[in-house]
């Protein structure tokens, strides 16, 4: 028992410090990356002296170990400062954003993680079959197009050939009253996004899944849960699946943060506002506090991500311990 | 089970197309307008002229459906400056002047069905198509100079029917069947080599993470967890800021980002492998780690890793069309993503050029279904498990 | 002289969630050419303390010895090289074996690790080796996840725990699913090893095979010792109530077992002789846990049982 | 009584393990079921329940009472398992769900096929446990954390979780010591007895099958030799590799 | 004149719906969700709606300038015939019918084509021979490779980088990049391109560390820029002469025009600078992109010209449909700032615009100043302290409100520049930093600046008004709450969803009836 608090100690101490270290990584890249923030700003109107004037509204004039100081309190304080480009906090920017991303990446990964995983798991059931064969391949399909061009083609048939779909958006405009309406409007507003993204993202699980089962699936008490006289899908999902689940979980895991910075192509495409496209915009326009605080926030939630990742190993896989080995 | 496979025999052929294609010669060169369609779509329009005007006029018959553009090029001389002359050309029923010419002794003539000027000159709209309404007749055209004094003449006239080679031509005219095979060898190499470096990377520290434990262990670890939560995006920027964007400097950067992923699958596969009878008694027979790692480990993630490599190389593959789309590839390396990405921002997708989509985009989900399909079949050969109806 | 193979001392072992410790106080030493069998309850720390041995667990607390070296101080190639000295068998044929290897793999791997160079002979020894211990030749290319039989992987483990000729060969259970006609070909085998100096630590149920196979035996009960000695005297003449009842457990070919167990409930955290739950005797002194008692140079209880015939 | 007549085994290899074998076993007896390592009884035993690799060809029949089992569809096959017939595999150590508790793997068996709640379910594993010698804490542990024998002793308890009419044990006692292995043996004799369940147990201990088992049957290379009352086989062997078996065991005894 | 007879709009509801990637923004157009999108680029989309029965197409000459920049601080762009050559070997007309389908005016000046104060160039067009002969005349040879050697060196140029905004920025820049280095290629100058993220490359150029360059202008109806660019005062780290061009007699013409005490006067010193420029090319003009808007058909009454296409405030004064009251204006780009003080994107003014109004408006006929805010105007030079000083009389609209219901007059003008004077505003630093005096009489303005200058004219009247009661209850400038955005305009700020619309309502107080 001791040993295992003593890892968990260990463990989150060493999350903060890469936490640390990521902090002065992003704020020594950001002003590595040549070019200044007032380059956006760019206008044949403004004298040299307005452009300092510029810079100096921004603190931008202090030498860069104070800026670093500042950084460093804004980032722990969670106060993120205003940021260059739209002069408002950036807490607020990111906080309007948030809900949008989460509301497009929760289901879509979660729904390629089941989508592929129950076609994983029915590949490996009917292991040599049809079935098989049509998820291998459609698993492949799926892992193999580009995701913008995916996305324009499904937004071109079902947005504009097919007017099923909303073109754009996350919200119909003049947004519809009452709860309930606001609620059926997002979801209609969101189902297309969030399907192209099941529609890519599936495979990768289809095939991982798959793998994986049909190693298990060849296992000794595979034979011993049918000798219960267990229900197939019992044997399935409660030994296969429950017993292939720990890598799982972990790709899981491990895949959230990525999907977020990943997302830059799909919020532009279907014209959403995320916080994918305000990373690239801020980082591009040298909108140090956004930048900043955007990638912190990020760092925080692959660390803790990656640390979930480990804690529900552990509980997924008895097994487990983390003891070295001689 | 035979290895050589469609699978297979497909990427063997592209490999050795990516061989050839330096024989290609340069491909960035524009050789017809932009966006023409391939040769073979449709058979109704008819063939391009391109004639020359020596004497006062020329004639010609234009029998099919209008072209796509015409152009007029050259240099009229008048022995005197005329003080009325003007360029016309004559169709079947109506005559078009296309440029006025008067007070001028010595005139280049640079005139295109495209040029708005040419459209408000002619009192047409500035979104009308000049040549489908000059040329809506079938029948003897005529080009020729009206002027007081006498004028010499070396004019070319271009009838260009906007077809051109097996599939079209880009936005800058570019041969795109020229394009698409030049891009095979970027695509595969790098595809390949990212893969193969991320892989190698993720799986040997994953390995010893996971074995080891301890220090090395955490280490490593950490180690992931920073470069998975550095956001990518800036790195990405600086690195081609101070690098250069060449073809090695995005394999380097796609495989020093892509191999966290890896190394905690494999990480954790280990984690639990370690604890296996068989490797506790190949322990406690005295075996290197190395040995260990090598001769079960490796095998028993191999399926995984190749799994992971036959995605990933369609996955490098992928993400090299994202880095274009950021602008880090080089644009003088005709990579399939970066066509596709090209395609894109010049409206090929609302402007249903799909002659410029179809091959790069088909190409790309080919190779990657070539190269899942090739993984597919590694791992069965590694795990026999994959292979042989081993469930009950 | 002969020299000490393994020895523990006062080792106890116990789990991160279990109360009774799987190995409690067991010490006993093992010399060159020697070989021990280690009998006992199902669950009394025979495996543990085989693991032990080679270091793939660490004990709670006391000592153990390999070839002369405190396994505690040593680690990384030291160990290692400990270790290439000796053999091991894992009592599980169906997870002890890798998987994705053929038998002739699995048995030439332990020369490859251990002995890199001698590899083409290993595949001679390694056919050699299968066939001497009835695996046929058609088996010998197929994959193990293929389907062996309980009795064909024991005896693949066995050749692969034979091949590097160890110092000391640490059996767990290694014959317990062959049939008898093969039991006796295998322990023909290992006997020609034994003559040839290989130490032997042999667990096994099977008190007539470890009669066969060994000289000394140790009975361990919960963990304990609870007696040691050498093996034919342990079989004809037990003095440990628990070594007794083993005896009398002997199936014997064509009587009807005749095992009569009455359980004693104990308290819960009891810290007298484990075995008063089954004893027949029982006496008040048992709930003290009894010490070893060295009876001769070969042999020790741990029982009162010698004292109350002195007549307390 | 169960039956089963001429029944063959090959694996998808190719590999004819069982060659028309012939067995009965009636309801309230034990029958032991020897033979040389390799020869097939554990194929017979997999076979007889449907449970060969796919890829496998079965030919003959399997009797359960009057019920043909391969005659049954899927459903049928499954309700029939464990609740009629239940198994003890081999590789007892490997055949637990490694990352479920002992408990979750009792009690599934009995949800499946007894309406119990889950209290009542509880108690009879624990009551279980303790015939086969184990305290009612091990339900909370994984295998991992439970030593050969343990292990085995709850596989053959989960055996007996839902009172099955038959009970196919392939070497359920290798991991044993001779106490417990009597003890156990002792309670499938009552059980047996008093239950009416027919046992077939794989064995390599003929004394232990002479001393337990009503009757013996011998294996040879796939096909059952010879069948017979114990006390008679090990008197006057027939086959000349059942007389070959009978011998060597004298042999160790001495 | 049309403008007269604005009225009130008849649009009840304004929504600026944000579409930032182009192929949504032409489906949403098609699909009827936006009826007014502005700066269509792509040829393609104004192929495939020029079909389209439901929508309008418009055309407009803008004030976009795109320009290939040259270092002339180095060697070889500091040779006059080099750059002269360079006017000739680009290829203007190939690369606007190429890249734009015809869309865009090959540039041949220095001011964009709409400018009232642009001089055509005589200077000749494409001639690839005539370029390699002017060169050649003045001693300048090909080496085997077809590489220049400037006169009195003996080794071909070295290889050069072509600073260019990376594709996925500005794809047809990095297109006509490209295209550009080609002539240049075959003109003996080897130079390739080396695409960059947008900042980093005006990093380059403030640090003049560039060869060569292309970049694009939004440039205005005054010649200002001329004097920021190629006045050797602005050749300083940041400033904008990034070619450093230095010429005496360039900077006193630019100076005259600068300090021009009239129009005339000033017509005639940007005609003295053109010439010149003619003469130094420090950069060569390329082309200047059309506008090209579409609006949907069913509007009718649209405002626009040869010079603005119906994106504009006027059009949205007179815009009619028989039945819709809402309006939907595509906006390309998220609109994250709407202060006017600190806003600077376009797409964020193009929403502001129609909520805030200046003294002065242009007439998209003539390009003329129009009164406004202003009803009328006076510009009179006058000597103070033995200086020559402008001083402007404005005359204030009577009857203005503002969009909270409390009146506009001359003291609010006041305010509004004193308040932009004293926070140092950098988006109006340059135009009220030489306000030395204002003074608000009932409905007269006048103010008197330390110079004398014809443009203040324009820079007061260009300046957005703002209320008085904002002003003084803002703490910091940068932050401007919603609920203060209150202008004169037609349309009144209501709602802004980041990511999807900004609403604006009808003004029911605006001054016209
Ligand atoms: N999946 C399989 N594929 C092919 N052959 C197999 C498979 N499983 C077992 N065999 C072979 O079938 C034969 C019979 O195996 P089986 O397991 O039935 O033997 P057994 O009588 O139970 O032996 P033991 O006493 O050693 O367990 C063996 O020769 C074995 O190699
Ligand atoms: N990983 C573990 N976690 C917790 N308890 C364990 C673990 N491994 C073994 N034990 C316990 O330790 C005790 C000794 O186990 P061990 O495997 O050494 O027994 P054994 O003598 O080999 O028994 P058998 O003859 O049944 O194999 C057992 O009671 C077992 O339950
Ligand atoms: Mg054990
Ligand atoms: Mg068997």
């Amino acid at each position: 028992m001791n040993t295992l608090n003593n890892y968990w100690l260990r463990r989150v101490l060493s999350s903060l410090l890469v936490i640390a270290v990521v902090l002065s990584l992003n704020f020594f890249l950001f002003r590595l990356m040549p070019g200044d923030p007032t380059g956006s700003l760019l206008d044949p109107r403004f004298s040299p002296e307005a452009k300092q004037e510029l810079l100096k509204s921004y603190g931008l004039d202090k030498p860069l170990s104070q800026q670093f100081f500042m950084y460093v309190k804004q980032m722990l304080t969670f106060r993120f400062g205003i940021s260059f480009m739209s002069q408002r906090p950036v807490w607020q920017e990111l906080a309007e954003r948030l809900p949008n991303t989460l509301l497009l990446l929760f289901p879509a990964l979660l729904l390629s993680a089941v989508l592929g995983t129950l076609l994983g798991v029915a590949a490996a059931k009917g292991r040599g079959r049809l079935t098989e064969k049509a998820v291998l391949l459609s698993g492949a399909i799926s892992f193999s197009f580009p995701s913008f061009f995916v996305q324009l083609v499904l937004l071109l048939l079902l947005a504009h050939a097919f007017p099923i779909f909303p073109l754009r958006g996350s919200l119909s405009v003049p947004p519809p009253t009452g709860f309930w309406n606001l609620v059926v409007d997002r979801a209609w507003h969101m189902a297309l996004p969030i399907a192209s993204l099941v529609l890519l993202g599936f495979g990768s699980w289809a095939l991982y899944v798959r793998n994986l089962m049909v190693k298990v699936l060849g296992e000794d008490f595979i034979l011993l849960a049918r000798a219960k006289g267990l229900r197939e899908n019992e044997v399935l999902w409660g030994h296969a699946f429950r017993t292939a689940l720990p890598p799982i979980v972990t790709i899981f895991f491990l895949s959230l943060p990525g999907v977020i910075s990943g997302a830059v192509i799909t919020e532009t495409v279907f014209s959403l506002h995320g916080i994918g496209k305000f990373l690239l915009d801020s980082v591009l326009g040298h909108d140090y506090p956004a930048a900043g605080a955007a990638f912190y926030l990020m760092s925080l939630v692959t660390v803790i991500c990656n640390l979930l990742a480990d804690v529900v190993y552990t509980f997924v896989d008895p097994r487990i311990s983390f003891r070295r080995l001689r | 089970m035979s290895f050589w496979r469609l699978d297979t025999l497909f990427l063997a052929f592209l490999s050795l197309l990516a061989l050839l294609t330096p024989l290609l010669g340069p491909v960035n060169e524009a050789v017809a307008p932009p966006f023409c369609k391939p040769l073979w779509l449709d058979h109704e329009s008819g063939k391009p002229l391109s004639l020359n005007a020596k004497d006062n006029s020329l004639s010609f018959t234009w029998e099919s459906k209008p072209p796509k553009t015409f152009s007029v090029k050259g240099t009229v001389t008048f022995e005197d400056v005329p003080k009325s002359a003007s360029l016309l050309l004559a169709g079947p029923s109506k005559t078009y002047k296309l440029v006025d010419l008067a007070g001028y002794r010595n005139f280049d003539v640079d005139i295109d069905s495209r040029d708005v000027l040419l459209k408000l000159f002619l009192g047409l709209s500035p979104f009308v198509d000049v040549s489908s309404v000059i040329f809506s007749e079938r029948g003897t055209y005529s080009l020729f100079i009206a002027s007081d004094v006498k004028a010499h003449l070396d004019l070319n006239l271009n009838i260009y029917t906007g077809k051109w080679g097996i599939f079209g031509t880009d936005q800058r005219g570019r041969d795109v069947f020229r394009l698409t095979l030049a891009g095979i060898r970027i695509s595969l190499l790098v595809g390949i080599f990212a893969t193969l470096i991320a892989s190698t990377l993720g799986m040997g520290l994953g390995l010893f993470a996971g074995y080891l434990g301890g220090l090395a262990d955490s280490s490593i670890m950490r180690g992931v967890d920073v470069l998975l939560a550095i956001p990518t995006l800036p790195i990405l920027v600086v690195i081609s800021g101070v690098w250069g964007r060449g073809l090695w400097q995005i394999v380097f950067v796609l495989s020093i980002f892509s191999w966290m992923g890896t190394a905690r699958v494999v990480r954790s596969l280990t984690l639990s492998l370690r604890e296996a009878p068989y490797v506790e008694g190949l322990r406690a027979l005295g075996a290197p780690t190395g040995y260990i790692l090598a001769r079960h480990f490796i095998p028993e993630a191999m399926p995984l890793l190749l799994a992971q490599m036959a995605l990933g190389v369609p996955g490098a593959i992928l993400a090299e069309a994202g880095l274009s789309f950021l602008g880090l590839s080089d644009p003088l390396m005709p990579s399939w993503g970066r066509m596709l990405h090209e395609a894109q921002v010049f409206g090929a997708f609302t402007g249903g050029a799909w002659w410029l989509i179809f091959p790069p985009g088909l190409g790309i989900a080919s190779i990657c279904l070539a190269f899942i399909s090739v993984g597919r079949r590694f791992e069965e050969m590694a795990d026999p498990r994959l292979r042989e109806m081993a469930e009950r | 002289m002969t020299e000490e193979v393994a020895s523990v001392e006062s080792l106890t072992l116990t789990f991160d969630k279990i109360d009774a410790p799987a190995l409690a106080d067991v010490s006993f030493c093992l010399n060159e050419g020697e070989s021990l069998a280690l009998v006992g309850e199902s669950g009394s720390g025979k495996t543990s303390l085989l693991r032990l041995l080679l270091g793939l667990l660490r004990p709670t607390r006391g000592k153990v010895r390999l070839f002369g070296q405190p396994l505690d101080d040593v680690d990384g190639e030291e160990l290692r090289r400990i270790r290439r000295k000796c053999s091991y068998i894992p009592q599980d044929p169906f997870g002890g074996l890798p998987p994705t290897l053929s038998p002739l793999q699995a048995v030439v791997e332990p020369l490859i690790v251990t002995r890199p160079n001698l590899k083409y002979e290993g595949t001679n020894k390694a056919k050699e080796l299968l066939s001497d211990l009835g695996i046929e030749e058609a088996l010998w290319n197929r994959k193990l996840v293929q389907g062996f039989s309980g009795g064909q992987r024991q005896r693949i483990m066995l050749a692969r725990a034979l091949i590097t000729d160890p110092k000391l060969l640490l059996a767990d259970e290694p014959t317990s699913m062959q049939d008898v006609s093969t039991r006796m070909d295998l322990i023909n085998l290992l006997k020609v090893y034994l003559k040839n100096g290989m130490s032997m630590i042999f667990v096994t149920h099977d008190l007539l095979l470890a009669k066969a196979m060994t000289l000394r035996g140790i009975v361990l009960y919960r963990g304990r010792m609870c007696e040691t000695g050498p093996t034919h005297l342990l079989l004809r003449d037990p003095l440990h109530p628990y070594t007794k009842a083993l005896v009398s457990a002997l199936p014997k070919l064509g009587k009807p077992i005749e095992v009569k167990v009455k359980r004693r409930p104990l308290p819960v955290g009891f810290k007298g002789c484990p075995y008063l739950a089954l004893c027949p005797y029982g006496f008040d002194r048992c709930k003290d846990l009894p010490p070893m008692k060295q009876l001769s140079d070969a042999r020790s209880v741990a029982c009162f049982m010698g004292d109350t015939s002195q007549g307390t | 009584m169960m039956r089963i007549s001429s029944l063959s085994a090959t694996y998808p290899n190719g590999f004819n393990a069982v060659k028309k074998a012939d067995l009965k076993l009636s309801s309230g007896e034990i029958l032991a079921l020897v033979g040389e390592s390799g020869s097939g009884k554990s194929t017979l035993i997999y076979a007889s329940l449907g449970l060969l690799p796919k890829g496998s060809s079965v030919s003959g029949k399997v009797f359960f009472d009057d019920i043909e089992f391969f005659a049954l569809p899927k459903e049928g096959q499954r309700k029939i398992r464990w609740k009629k017939v239940s198994l003890v595999l081999q590789g007892t150590m490997s055949s637990f769900t490694p990352v479920l508790t002992i408990k979750r793997q009792f009690l599934e068996a009995m949800e499946e096929h007894l309406s119990l709640t889950p209290g009542e379910a509880m108690a009879k594993a624990v009551e279980l446990l303790e015939e086969v010698g184990l305290e009612g804490n091990f339900l909370a542990r994984y295998p991992h954390e439970m030593s050969g024998g343990q292990k085995q002793r709850c596989a053959i308890a989960m055996a007996l979780c839902c009172d099955p009419d038959y009970l196919l044990a392939d070497e359920p006692t290798t991991a044993l010591d001779v106490i417990t292995q009597a003890e156990i043996m002792n309670l499938l004799k009552g059980i047996a007895k008093r239950r009416n369940m027919g046992i077939l147990m794989v064995t390599h201990d003929l004394a232990l099958a002479s001393s337990t088992a009503d009757e013996i049957c011998v294996m040879y290379q796939g096909c059952t030799i010879e069948t017979e009352r114990s006390d008679i086989i090990i008197k006057s062997p027939k086959q000349p590799h059942t007389i070959a078996l009978v011998r060597s065991l004298s042999m160790m005894e001495e | 004149a049309p403008l007269d007879e604005l009225r009130r709009p008849s649009i009840d509801e304004l929504y600026f719906l944000i579409i930032r990637d182009n192929d949504a923004q032409l489906l949403a157009l098609e699909g009827g969700q936006i009826d007014l999108l502005g700066d269509i680029a792509r040829f393609s989309d104004i192929k495939r709606l020029s079909d389209d029965e439901r929508v309008k197409l418009f055309l407009a000459e803008g004030y976009h300038a795109f320009f290939l920049g040259l270092n002339l601080r180095r060697s070889p762009w500091d040779r006059a015939e080099l750059r002269q050559s360079l006017w000739e070997a680009v290829n203007r007309r190939q690369i606007v019918r190429d890249v734009f389908g015809g869309y865009a005016l090959p540039l041949f000046s220095f001011l964009p084509p709409a400018s009232p104060y642009t001089l055509v160039a005589s200077t000749s067009d494409f001639n690839m021979k005539a370029a390699r002969e002017r060169l050649r005349q003045k001693g300048w040879r090909w080496s085997k490779r077809g590489v220049l050697i400037c006169p009195g060196e003996d080794k071909p140029l070295p290889k050069m980088k072509l600073l260019t905004p990376t594709a996925q920025v500005a794809p047809t820049t990095a297109e006509i990049a490209e295209r550009i280095c080609e002539s240049m290629r075959s003109l003996g100058i080897p130079i390739e391109t080396e695409p960059m993220d947008f900042s980093m490359m005006v990093a380059r150029l403030d640090r003049r560390d560039f060869d060569a360059y292309v970049i694009a202008w939004e440039l205005s109806r005054d010649p200002d820029s001329l004097y920021a660019f190629y006045h050797s005062s602005m050749d300083v780290p940041g400033g904008y002469n990034i070619s450093g061009i230095r010429k005496p007699d360039l900077d006193e013409a630019l100076e005259s025009l600068k300090y021009a005490a009239n129009e005339a006067e000033a017509r005639l010193a940007a005609e003295k600078v053109q010439t010149l420029l003619y003469e130094y090319i420090p950069q060569v003009p390329i082309y200047s992109r059309y506008h090209i808007a579409a609006l949907q058909n069913e509007w009718q009454c649209a405002i626009a010209s040869l010079y603005m296409t119906p994106d504009n405030t006027y059009s949205l004064l007179s815009l009619r449909h028989e039945n819709k009251k809402a309006f939907y204006w595509c906006l390309a780009e998220e609109p994250r700032n709407l202060n006017p003080l600190s806003a600077s994107s376009a797409y964020e003014w193009q929403v502001l615009s129609v909520i805030y109004e200046s003294l002065l408006a242009v007439d998209p006929f003539t390009l003329e100043d129009v009164p406004w805010l202003a009803e009328s105007w006076r510009l009179d030079t006058v000597s103070e302290g033995g200086k020559e000083k402008t001083r402007i009389t404005f005359k204030i609209r009577e009857g203005v409100k503002w969009q909270d219901g409390s009146p506009f007059g001359a003291s609010n003008v006041k305010a509004t520049i004193e308040f932009l004077k004293k926070s140092a505003i950098p988006r109006y630093f340059d135009s009220v930093k030489d306000v030395e005096r204002v003074e608000a009489a009932d409905n007269t303005l006048t103010i008197t600046f330390s110079g004398k200058s014809y443009w203040y004219l324009h820079q007061i009247g260009g300046l957005p008004m703002l209320s008085a009661g904002v002003l003084s209850s803002l703490k910091d400038w940068r932050r401007l709450p919603e609920e203060d955005i209150i202008g004169t305009g037609p349309f009144s700020f209501s709602k802004y969803k980041p990511g999807e619309y900004v609403k604006l309502d009808k003004n029911e107080l605006y001054w016209r009836k």
